[in-house]
C-alpha cells in the first residue's frame, strides 16, 4: 500500500529528484556565495517556502484536477486578482459596517463565492458550446482582466485590515496561515481525486472523452464542477494572499496561468489529460519556488534568473523524459 | 424541407462564418465612427497588424503540427534589440542577417528540443519565453536599444517605406502570406506538417520524418519572428527590451480565432490572416470610439468564443452540446 | 560592516531601472563597509512580499524596497520592522499606512513631476498663445503602479490651476511602452483632427507619440514626457520634443543607498528624502548631460 | 425455440450522414434468449445501426421497441439504463484506470458523500473477470494490457447489469482463440439467462457456431433474415455481396525467387529473442502465434520503428541498418500495421492524402504536389480494394471500420514494396473483401513480392502461406511448410506445449 503510494506518487517523476539537488546545490553554492549567515536549509527557511509557495500552489492543485480531466484554465490569474478586488473592496461597504471585524468572514466568503462563480461561468461555456478549454480560457482570461480594470480603473483596490493581517501571519503548530490552506487544499483534492466518483470519473473523462461519453458519463457536469473547484481555488489562494497584502493591483496574477501549469506539468500530470496527482503538482511547486528562493541566495541578477528559470524548466522536462523512457527498444514513434 | 434549407445556411455560415463575423465588424464600426474606414486609418490597422500577423503565420505551422510557441514575444524582442544594436556596429547589411540567423538558432534550438528530443512543446517554450528574455536583458545590459544617427540609413525602409503607395510591413506580410500558404496548401512538406499534427504515430508509421517536419516548422515560426522583429526595429529604430512582451498570447488568439485546432491537424494561413485583421479592427475599432483598453479586451473575450462557438457549432450540426 | 538588501520593482523593463540596479551595485561595491543583497520583483507583488521574507529570513541590517504596490507591501514592511530591520522605499513610495513602519522615502516626488510637466507644458501654450483652446491627449504609465498614478494625478490637478481652459481630451495607458504609446498615439490621431500637446508620463512613452505624429505628418504638436530618457534629450535637441523632467537613476540609486547608511548609522534622516528633478525644456537642455539610458 | 415476444425490435429505422445514406428502412426483431447475428460488407451500416440502438446516435426515422414499448434512446446511458449493453467494434477504455473501474465506467458503486466503493468494486470486477478466465485482476490498469485483453474489458462490461439485450459489435476482431472460446462461454450464458445477443462479425464460421439467425445488410438496406440452421455460407455471402464468391485458394503456380529478406539471430530486449528467418521473394511467410508472443515487434524492427539489440537482417543478400521507417521504405519494405486508427491513419484527413502519405514526396509537380498524380494513385486503389467511400475528399475517420483498413492496405501497396508485411490484415474486414484481400496476396507474391502475414487468425495463416512461423513468447519454436501444417500441430507449437 504504501510503496504503492511511492510508485504512484513519487517515482513517477523527475521532481522530487530535482528538489534534493536544488537544495544541496543552494547549500553549497549558498555556502560560498551567500551573504547570509543563515544556511539555506535552515528549518524556517523551509517553512517560509512553504508559506511563499502557497498563492501559486493552491491554484496549481486545482489546475491538477482541471487538467487531468482534460481541460485547461488559463483564466486563473485574472480570477486571483476579481476575487481580491471582491474581499477588499466588500470590506469597506456600507452595508457591513456594523459587522466589526466579522466583516472578514463575510468578505471571504464573498470573493471566494465570485471565484466559483467566474469558474462555473468558463465551465459552463465549455460545456454547453463545446468550444475548448483552452480557447474558452484564452478568451476569460482577457476578459476577466477587463472586469478587473473596469472595477476600479488602472488604480489598486486596496483596504488594510490588521485584525487579518494578524490571521495572516499568524502561526499554528509552526506553520504559518497560507501553508495550511495549502496543505489543506491539497488533501482535500487528493481525496477528492482518489476517492470519489467524480475524480475517478475526471480520470475517465481525460483519458477517453469517447470512452466516458460511451459509458453514460455526463461529461459537462463533471467539467464545470471542476471548474467551480479551481475558480473556487483561484479565489481561496486570492483571499489567503491579500488577506496578508491588504492591495490589489489591477495586473496582479497576470502569468499565474503559466506558472501554475508549468508546476502541474514539472508535477508529471500530462497535459492531454488523464493522468497526473496533486502530489506531484505540490513537488512541482515547491521546485520552482526554491529555484526563485535559491537564485536570490546566491544573488543571480535578473537575466540569469530569467536564463536559468527557463534553462532549468527544460532540463527538467528532459530528466523526467529520461526517466520514463523504457529503454533503446522503445517504439520510436 | 425548411430543415435542408436551415442546414445549409448554416454549412455556407460554418465554412464563412469567421469571414461573415469580419465583414460585420466593418459595418458595425463604421456606421460608429466615420474615421474607421478611412484610407488612412485602413493602412494604420494593417500595418500595426503586420507585426503581430507575421508571427501568427509562422505560428500557424507550429499549431497544426500539434504544438504550440509561447515564446515568440520574448523572441521577437530578442531580434528587435539585436538588430538595432548590430546596426550601429556591422551596418544593416550585415546586421539584419547576422540577427536572422541568431533568431533562427533560438528557433531551431526550440525545434531541437520538440522534435528530436520530443519534449513537451506548451513547457519548452514557456521556459523559452523566460530564457530568451533573460538572454536579451544580457545581450543589451538592459538598456534601451537606439539607432544613433536615424535619418542617415536605409534601414527605416522595412517599417516606414512605402512601394507605389503601400507600407512595406503591408508588402512584407502579405508576401510571406502567400508564400507560407502555398507552402502549406501545396507542397510535400505542408501534407507532412497536417499529418504530423493530426496523428503523429501513423505519421511515423507512414515514414514522415516527424522531428525533422517539427523542426522546420519552429524554424519558420523563428523566421517570421524575425521579420516581424525587422520590421518593428525599423519602424521605431530604437526600442526596449520587452518590445514583443504579451505578444505570444494575442498572436495565438488569432490564429484560434482563425480556426486553427489546438489539436493540430487543422487551421490555414488565410484563416489566421482574417483572425489577425479581426484582432487588430477590434483593437482600433474600440480605441476609435474612445473606449477604455479594457473593454477591448471583454470584446475580445466575447468574440473569440463566438467565433469558434460559430465554427464548431456548424461542424457538428446544432449549437449546444448536450452530455 | 552593513549587510543591504534591495528589492527592486522590474528590472530591465526599462532601461531606468537597469542604470539604476547598475548604479546602485557600483554605489555599493564602492563602499567597503557594505555588502548588498539585490533582488528583482519582476513586477509581481507576491514575488516582492517573498522577497522581504526572505531578505527578513536572512537577517539583513537594512532593506530597501522599490514598492510594485505601494499598499500591497506594507504588511511585509511591518514585519520587516517588527524583526528590527530598517527599511528605506526608494522610487516609488508606499502608502501612508505604512509610513509608521519605514524609515524613510528616497526619491524623487512624483505628484510635483506631474504638475511640473503641466507647468511646462501650459507655458509653452502661453508662448504660442493658443492657451484658451489648446486640446491635449495624455498617455500614462503602466495601469497600477504608483509612479503613474501620482504623476498622472499630478499632471490633471495641476493643469486646470495654470490653463485653465486647455482641455485633455483623452487618456490612455501606454505602459511605459514605446510601441504602446505609438499605437495610442496614432489612434487618437486618426480619432482628434486637432491636438495641440501630448503629456506622456515618461519620455520612452513620448518618442513613441512622437513617432507616430511624424509618420502621420502631423507637426506643431507640444511633447511634454518625464524622466528624460537619452532619446527624448535627442528629440529635443533636433527640435521636435519641447520638455521634460530631469531625473536621473544614479541619483536615485546613490540617494537610496545613502539614505539606508545613514539611517543605520543612526543619522537624522529627513523622512521624505527627496533628490531634486528639475524641469528640462529645448530652452534649458544645455545645462544638462545626456541621460545615459 | 418457441415464439416470444422480441426482446428488442427496430423499425424502418433510416440514418444518414452528409453524402450516406448509412441506413435505409432497417426492421429488425431479437428474441429473448437469441444470438442473432448481423452480417454485411463493410460499410453496410452494422456500426451505426447497432449505434443508433445503443443511443450514440438519433435515428433520421423510425421506431425502437423494448418488449412491445416504443422507447427513444436520447443518450448511452438511457440505453443501458433500459437494458442495452453495447460492446464497441473500436476499444473504447480509459488507459490509466484500472480494469475496474472501466469495467463498471459511469457506474461506480458508492458509499456516502460520492465515495468510491472500492471494496465492493473489486470484488464485482473479479468474479466477473474470473468467468472470463483472464490473466489479469480488477486492479491492472487497462493501459498495461494487450489490446486481445482490453477487448476482454470491454466484454466484461456485458455482465455488470441485467441486460435485456447485448451488443457484440466484431469482439473476436482482436481475440485468439482460446479467448474466443471464452467469449463464447460468456455468450452462451447470457443466452441461457434469456438475454437476446446480437452478434457483429466477418468470422462465417464464428457464425455458423455461435447463432441462431443471421440477418444481412447491404449499403444500408435490409436483405432479410435466416435460420442459421437452414443457410450456409455461400447463400449468405451471396446476400451480403449480390453476388458469389470463389473461396479457393490460388494454387502456387509460380516458381519461388532468391531469398528477399532475411534475418539472422535478431534480439530485441525482452520482445523476442534469437529469430532467425528467411523469405524468398515469390513467397508468403505466415507468422502465428498467441497475442504478446512478439510477432508485431518482429515487423516494427524489420521497419525501422524498433532497435534491435542484437542481430542482423539482410535485404537481398546485403546487412541492411534500417533506423527509421523512411529508411525501410527506401530498401523497399512496407508494414501494413495492426492498429490502423492509431497507427495506419490520420482520421482527420482525407482519403486521398491518406493513401499516398508516404510517398508525398514524389508525387510532386515541381515543388508542389500533384493532385492528379495522387487521384490516379487513390482512383487505382480504390477500385484493386473496392473501397466504399463517396469521393476521396471524404474525412478517413467517417469511413467504416473496413474500409479505413483498406485504405491503409492500399497505401502500403502503392508503394511498390519488396518486402510486404501485413500485420493483421483482414482485422475487421468483411468476407468478400477478406478473399480480395488473399487473392490480392497471393498475386503479390505470384508477381515477385515477399510477403509476411501476420495473423491471429489460423483460417487466414494456413490460407494464404505458403510456410508458417510458429511463435511462442518470443521465439520461434517451428516452421512449417504448408504440407506439414495441421491445425493440431500449430496449435501445440504456439501454446508453448511441445518441447523444440
Ligand atoms: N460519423 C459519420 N459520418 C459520415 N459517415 C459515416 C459516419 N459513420 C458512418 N458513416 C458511413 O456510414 C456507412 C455505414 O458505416 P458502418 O460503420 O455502420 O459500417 P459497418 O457495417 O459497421 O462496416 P464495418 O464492417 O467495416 O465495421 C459507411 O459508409 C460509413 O462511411
Ligand atoms: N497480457 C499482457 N500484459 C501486459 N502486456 C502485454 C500482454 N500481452 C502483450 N503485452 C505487451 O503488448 C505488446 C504488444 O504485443 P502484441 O500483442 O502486439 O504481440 P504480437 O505477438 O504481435 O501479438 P498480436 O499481433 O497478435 O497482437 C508487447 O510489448 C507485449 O509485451
Ligand atoms: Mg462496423
Ligand atoms: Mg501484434
Amino acid at each position: 500500500m504504501i510503496s504503492e503510494f511511492i510508485k504512484r506518487n513519487l517515482s513517477t517523476s523527475a521532481i522530487w529528484l530535482f528538489i534534493i539537488f536544488e537544495l544541496l546545490f543552494f547549500s553549497i553554492a549558498g555556502h560560498y556565495l551567500s551573504f547570509s549567515d543563515g544556511a539555506f536549509m535552515d528549518l524556517n527557511n523551509m517553512l517560509l517556502l512553504l508559506n511563499q509557495s502557497a498563492p501559486i500552489g493552491i491554484i496549481a492543485v486545482g489546475m491538477t484536477l482541471i487538467m487531468v480531466n482534460g481541460n485547461i484554465d488559463l483564466s486563473v490569474g485574472a480570477v486571483f486578482a476579481i476575487a481580491g478586488i471582491v474581499m477588499l473592496d466588500s470590506m469597506t461597504w456600507p452595508v457591513f459596517a456594523g459587522l466589526g471585524d466579522w466583516v472578514i468572514v463575510v468578505s471571504w466568503t464573498l470573493a471566494l463565492l465570485a471565484g466559483a462563480l467566474l469558474g462555473a461561468l468558463n465551465g459552463l461555456i465549455v460545456w454547453k458550446t463545446g468550444v475548448d478549454a483552452f480557447i474558452v480560457t484564452l478568451g476569460s482570461m482577457l476578459g476577466y482582466r477587463g472586469l478587473v480594470f473596469m472595477f476600479n480603473g488602472e488604480n489598486p483596490t486596496s483596504h488594510l485590515n490588521w485584525t487579518l493581517i494578524d490571521f495572516a501571519e499568524a502561526q499554528f503548530l509552526g506553520f504559518n496561515t497560507a501553508t495550511w490552506f495549502l496543505a489543506a487544499s491539497v488533501l482535500v483534492i487528493w481525496l477528492v481525486t482518489r476517492y470519489t466518483v467524480h475524480g475517478r470519473n475526471a480520470y475517465a473523462i481525460g483519458n477517453n472523452r469517447n470512452a466516458a461519453v460511451n459509458a453514460g458519463i455526463r461529461v459537462g457536469p463533471h467539467m464545470v464542477i471542476n471548474f467551480v473547484i479551481i475558480g473556487f481555488l483561484a479565489a481561496l489562494s486570492s483571499v489567503v494572499f491579500y488577506s496578508g497584502s491588504g492591495s490589489v493591483n489591477p495586473n496582479d496574477g497576470q502569468l499565474y496561468e503559466l506558472w501554475v501549469i508549468t508546476a502541474v506539468v514539472l508535477g508529471g500530470t500530462k497535459l492531454a489529460g488523464g493522468s497526473g496527482s496533486v502530489i506531484g503538482t505540490l513537488g512541482g511547486v515547491i521546485a520552482i519556488q526554491l529555484l526563485r528562493k535559491g537564485l536570490g541566495y546566491i544573488g543571480a541578477d535578473t537575466s540569469t534568473v530569467n536564463l536559468v528559470i527557463g534553462l532549468i524548466l527544460i532540463v527538467v522536462l528532459f530528466i523526467d523524459r529520461q526517466l520514463n523512457v523504457k529503454g533503446a527498444q522503445e517504439l520510436r514513434v | 424541407m425548411a430543415n435542408i434549407a436551415s442546414k445549409q445556411v448554416l454549412t455556407v455560415l460554418g465554412k464563412q462564418g469567421i469571414l461573415i463575423a469580419f465583414v460585420l465588424f466593418m459595418v458595425i464600426f463604421s456606421l460608429a465612427n466615420s474615421n474607421f474606414l478611412s484610407l488612412d486609418n485602413l493602412q494604420s490597422v494593417i500595418r500595426s497588424s503586420a507585426i503581430l500577423g507575421v508571427m501568427a503565420l509562422g505560428v500557424t505551422f507550429v499549431v497544426i503540427s500539434g504544438n504550440l510557441d509561447l515564446s515568440v514575444g520574448s523572441m521577437m524582442s530578442f531580434s528587435t534589440i539585436v538588430v538595432l544594436d548590430l546596426h550601429d556596429k556591422l551596418g544593416p547589411n550585415l546586421a539584419i542577417p547576422t540577427m536572422y540567423l541568431m533568431t533562427l538558432g533560438l528557433g531551431g534550438f526550440i525545434g531541437y528540443l520538440v522534435g528530436y528530443l520530443r519534449l513537451n512543446s506548451l513547457i519548452v517554450t514557456l521556459g523559452m519565453l523566460s530564457a530568451i528574455h533573460g538572454l536579451t536583458l544580457t545581450y543589451s545590459g538592459g538598456q534601451n536599444m537606439d539607432i544613433a544617427d536615424k535619418s542617415n540609413t536605409w534601414f527605416g525602409f522595412f517599417g516606414r517605406g512605402e512601394i507605389f503607395g503601400l507600407p512595406v510591413p503591408i508588402i512584407l506580410f502579405i508576401l510571406l502570406a502567400a508564400f507560407l500558404g502555398v507552402l502549406l496548401a501545396k507542397t510535400p512538406f505542408g501534407r507532412k506538417v497536417y499529418a504530423v499534427g493530426g496523428n503523429p504515430t501513423a505519421a511515423a508509421f507512414s515514414g514522415i520524418p516527424r522531428a525533422r517536419t517539427v523542426f522546420t516548422c519552429y524554424l519558420i515560426s523563428a523566421f517570421c519572428v524575425a521579420t516581424a522583429g525587422l520590421i518593428q526595429a525599423s519602424r521605431s529604430m530604437g526600442s526596449q527590451n520587452t518590445v514583443g512582451q504579451g505578444l505570444e498570447l494575442e498572436v495565438l488568439a488569432a490564429v484560434i480565432l482563425g480556426g486553427a485546432s489546438l489539436l493540430g491537424g487543422s487551421g490555414t494561413i488565410f484563416k489566421t490572416v482574417i483572425g489577425i485583421l479581426i484582432l487588430g479592427f477590434i483593437q482600433n475599432g474600440l480605441l476609435l470610439m474612445g473606449w477604455p483598453f479594457y473593454v477591448q479586451f471583454v470584446i475580445t473575450w466575447i468574440i473569440i468564443i463566438l467565433a469558434v462557438w460559430l465554427d464548431i457549432s456548424v461542424k457538428r450540426g446544432k449549437l449546444w452540446v448536450s452530455n | 560592516e552593513y549587510r543591504i538588501g534591495i528589492t527592486q520593482n522590474n528590472v530591465g523593463v526599462d532601461s531606468y531601472q537597469t542604470t539604476y540596479e547598475r548604479a546602485f551595485i557600483e554605489a555599493a561595491d564602492a563602499n567597503s563597509d557594505v555588502r548588498a543583497v539585490v533582488l528583482d520583483a519582476g513586477g509581481d507583488v507576491a514575488r516582492q512580499i517573498a522577497q522581504v521574507d526572505d531578505l527578513i529570513q536572512q537577517n539583513v541590517d537594512a532593506i530597501i524596497i522599490w514598492p510594485t504596490n505601494g499598499e500591497a507591501v506594507i504588511p511585509a514592511v511591518r514585519r520587516a520592522q517588527n524583526a528590527g530591520i530598517p527599511v528605506v522605499v526608494t522610487n516609488s513610495n508606499i502608502a501612508e499606512q505604512g509610513f509608521d513602519f519605514i524609515r524613510s522615502f528616497s526619491g524623487p516626488d512624483n505628484v510635483t513631476q506631474g504638475r511640473r510637466s503641466a507647468e511646462i507644458m501650459c507655458d509653452k501654450f502661453k508662448d504660442m498663445g493658443i492657451e484658451d483652446e489648446a486640446q491635449v491627449v495624455h498617455i500614462t504609465g503602466q495601469p497600477g503602479y504608483t509612479t503613474a498614478i501620482e504623476r498622472a494625478g499630478g499632471f490633471e490637478e495641476r493643469l486646470p490651476e495654470v490653463c485653465p481652459n486647455v482641455e485633455v481630451v483623452d487618456t490612455q495607458p501606454g505602459d511605459w511602452n514605446r510601441e504602446k504609446a505609438q499605437q495610442v498615439m496614432e489612434a487618437f490621431l486618426t480619432q482628434y483632427d486637432d491636438i495641440d500637446g501630448v503629456y506622456s508620463g515618461d519620455d520612452n512613452m513620448g518618442v513613441g507619440a512622437l513617432n507616430a505624429a511624424r509618420a502621420a505628418d502631423r507637426d506643431g504638436i507640444i511633447f511634454v514626457g518625464a524622466t528624460n530618457f537619452a532619446v527624448g534629450y535627442d528629440a529635443m535637441a533636433a527640435g521636435e520634443y519641447w520638455g521634460s523632467i530631469y531625473q536621473s537613476p544614479v541619483d536615485d540609486a546613490r540617494a537610496a543607498l545613502q539614505t539606508a547608511i545613514d539611517v543605520l548609522d543612526g543619522e537624522d534622516v529627513p523622512f521624505l528624502n527627496y533628490f531634486d528633478t528639475p524641469k528640462i525644456t529645448q530652452d534649458n537642455m544645455d545645462q544638462f548631460t545626456k541621460p545615459v539610458f | 425455440m418457441t415464439q416470444q415476444s422480441p426482446a428488442l425490435r427496430l423499425e424502418g429505422i433510416v440514418k444518414t450522414f452528409p453524402g450516406v445514406r448509412a441506413l435505409d428502412n432497417v426492421s429488425l426483431d431479437v428474441l429473448p434468449g437469441e444470438v442473432h447475428a448481423l452480417m454485411g460488407e463493410n460499410g453496410a451500416g452494422k456500426s451505426t445501426l447497432m449505434k443508433v440502438l445503443g443511443g450514440i446516435y438519433q435515428p433520421d426515422e423510425g421506431l425502437i421497441y423494448v418488449g412491445d414499448t416504443p422507447v427513444v434512446m436520447s443518450n448511452p446511458l438511457d440505453s443501458k439504463a433500459k437494458g442495452i449493453v453495447f460492446i464497441h467494434q473500436e476499444l473504447s477504455l480509459a488507459e490509466e484506470l484500472s480494469v475496474a473501474e472501466n469495467v463498471y465506467l459511469g457506474e461506480l458503486p458508492t458509499l456516502s458523500f460520492g465515495r468510491v466503493d472500492w471494496k465492493t468494486l473489486y470484488e464485482k470486477t473479479d468474479a466477473i473477470l474470473s468467468k472470463l478466465k483472464v490473466g489479469f485482476n480488477a486492479r491492472t490498469l487497462v493501459g498495461d494490457l494487450s489490446i486481445a485483453n482490453q477487448q476482454m474489458v470491454e466484454i466484461a462490461r456485458a455482465l455488470t447489469v441485467d441486460a435485456k439485450a447485448v451488443i457484440f459489435d466484431e469482439p473476436t476482431a482482436s481475440l485468439t482463440d482460446a479467448e474466443k472460446l471464452v467469449l463464447f462461454e460468456v455468450i452462451a450464458d447470457l443466452k441461457s439467462q434469456g438475454v437476446g445477443i446480437v452478434y457483429i462479425s466477418h468470422r462465417m464460421e464464428e457464425i455458423f457456431k455461435m447463432t441462431d439467425r443471421v440477418s444481412v445488410l447491404r449499403d444500408g438496406q435490409y436483405q432479410g433474415s435466416l435460420l442459421t440452421a437452414d443457410t450456409n455460407e455461400e447463400q449468405i455471402t451471396q446476400m451480403m455481396i449480390g453476388r458469389k464468391l470463389d473461396l479457393s485458394r490460388a494454387p502456387i503456380t509460380h516458381e519461388l525467387g532468391d531469398i528477399a529478406l532475411e534475418v539472422r539471430n535478431l534480439s530485441c530486449g525482452s520482445s523476442y529473442q534469437n529469430i532467425n528467418f528467411q523469405v524468398r521473394s515469390g513467397e508468403v511467410l505466415g507468422f502465428y502465434g498467441l497475442v504478446g508472443a512478439g510477432r508485431t515487434e518482429i515487423a516494427e524492427t524489420l521497419f525501422g520503428l524498433r532497435q534491435p539489440s542484437a542481430g542482423t537482417i539482410l535485404l537481398d543478400g546485403e546487412q541492411m541498418h534500417i533506423n527509421s521507417p523512411s529508411a525501410a521504405i527506401k530498401a523497399g519494405i512496407s508494414l501494413v500495421p495492426e492498429d490502423r486508427k492509431t497507427q495506419g491513419l490520420v482520421l482527420g484527413m482525407n482519403c486521398r492524402d491518406n493513401m499516398t502519405l508516404p510517398q508525398v514526396d514524389d508525387m510532386s509537380a515541381g515543388p508542389f504536389v500533384s493532385d492528379g498524380a495522387e487521384v490516379a494513385v487513390f482512383d487505382l486503389y480504390r477500385d484493386r480494394l473496392d473501397i466504399r467511400t463517396p469521393g476521396w475528399r471524404q474525412t478517413v475517420g467517417n469511413l467504416s471500420g473496413g474500409n479505413q483498413q483498406k485504405i491503409v492496405i492500399g497505401k502500403w501497396l502503392s508503394m511498390h514494396p519488396k518486402v510486404l508485411i501485413v500485420d493483421e490484415p483482414t482485422r475487421g474486414i468483411d468476407v468478400g473483401s477478406k478473399s480480395a484481400i488473399h487473392k490480392l496476396i497471393r498475386e503479390l507474391a505470384a508477381s515477385g513480392y515477399a510477403v509476411i502475414v501476420i495473423s491471429s487468425e489460423m483460417p487466414e495463416v494456413l490460407h494464404v502461406s505458403d510456410r508458417i512461423v510458429a511463435m511462442f513468447s518470443g521465439e520461434i519454436i517451428r516452421t512449417f511448410t504448408s504440407e506439414d501444417v495441421t491445425e493440431d500441430n500449430l496449435i501445440q507449437a504456439i501454446s508453448g506445449i511441445t518441447p523444440k
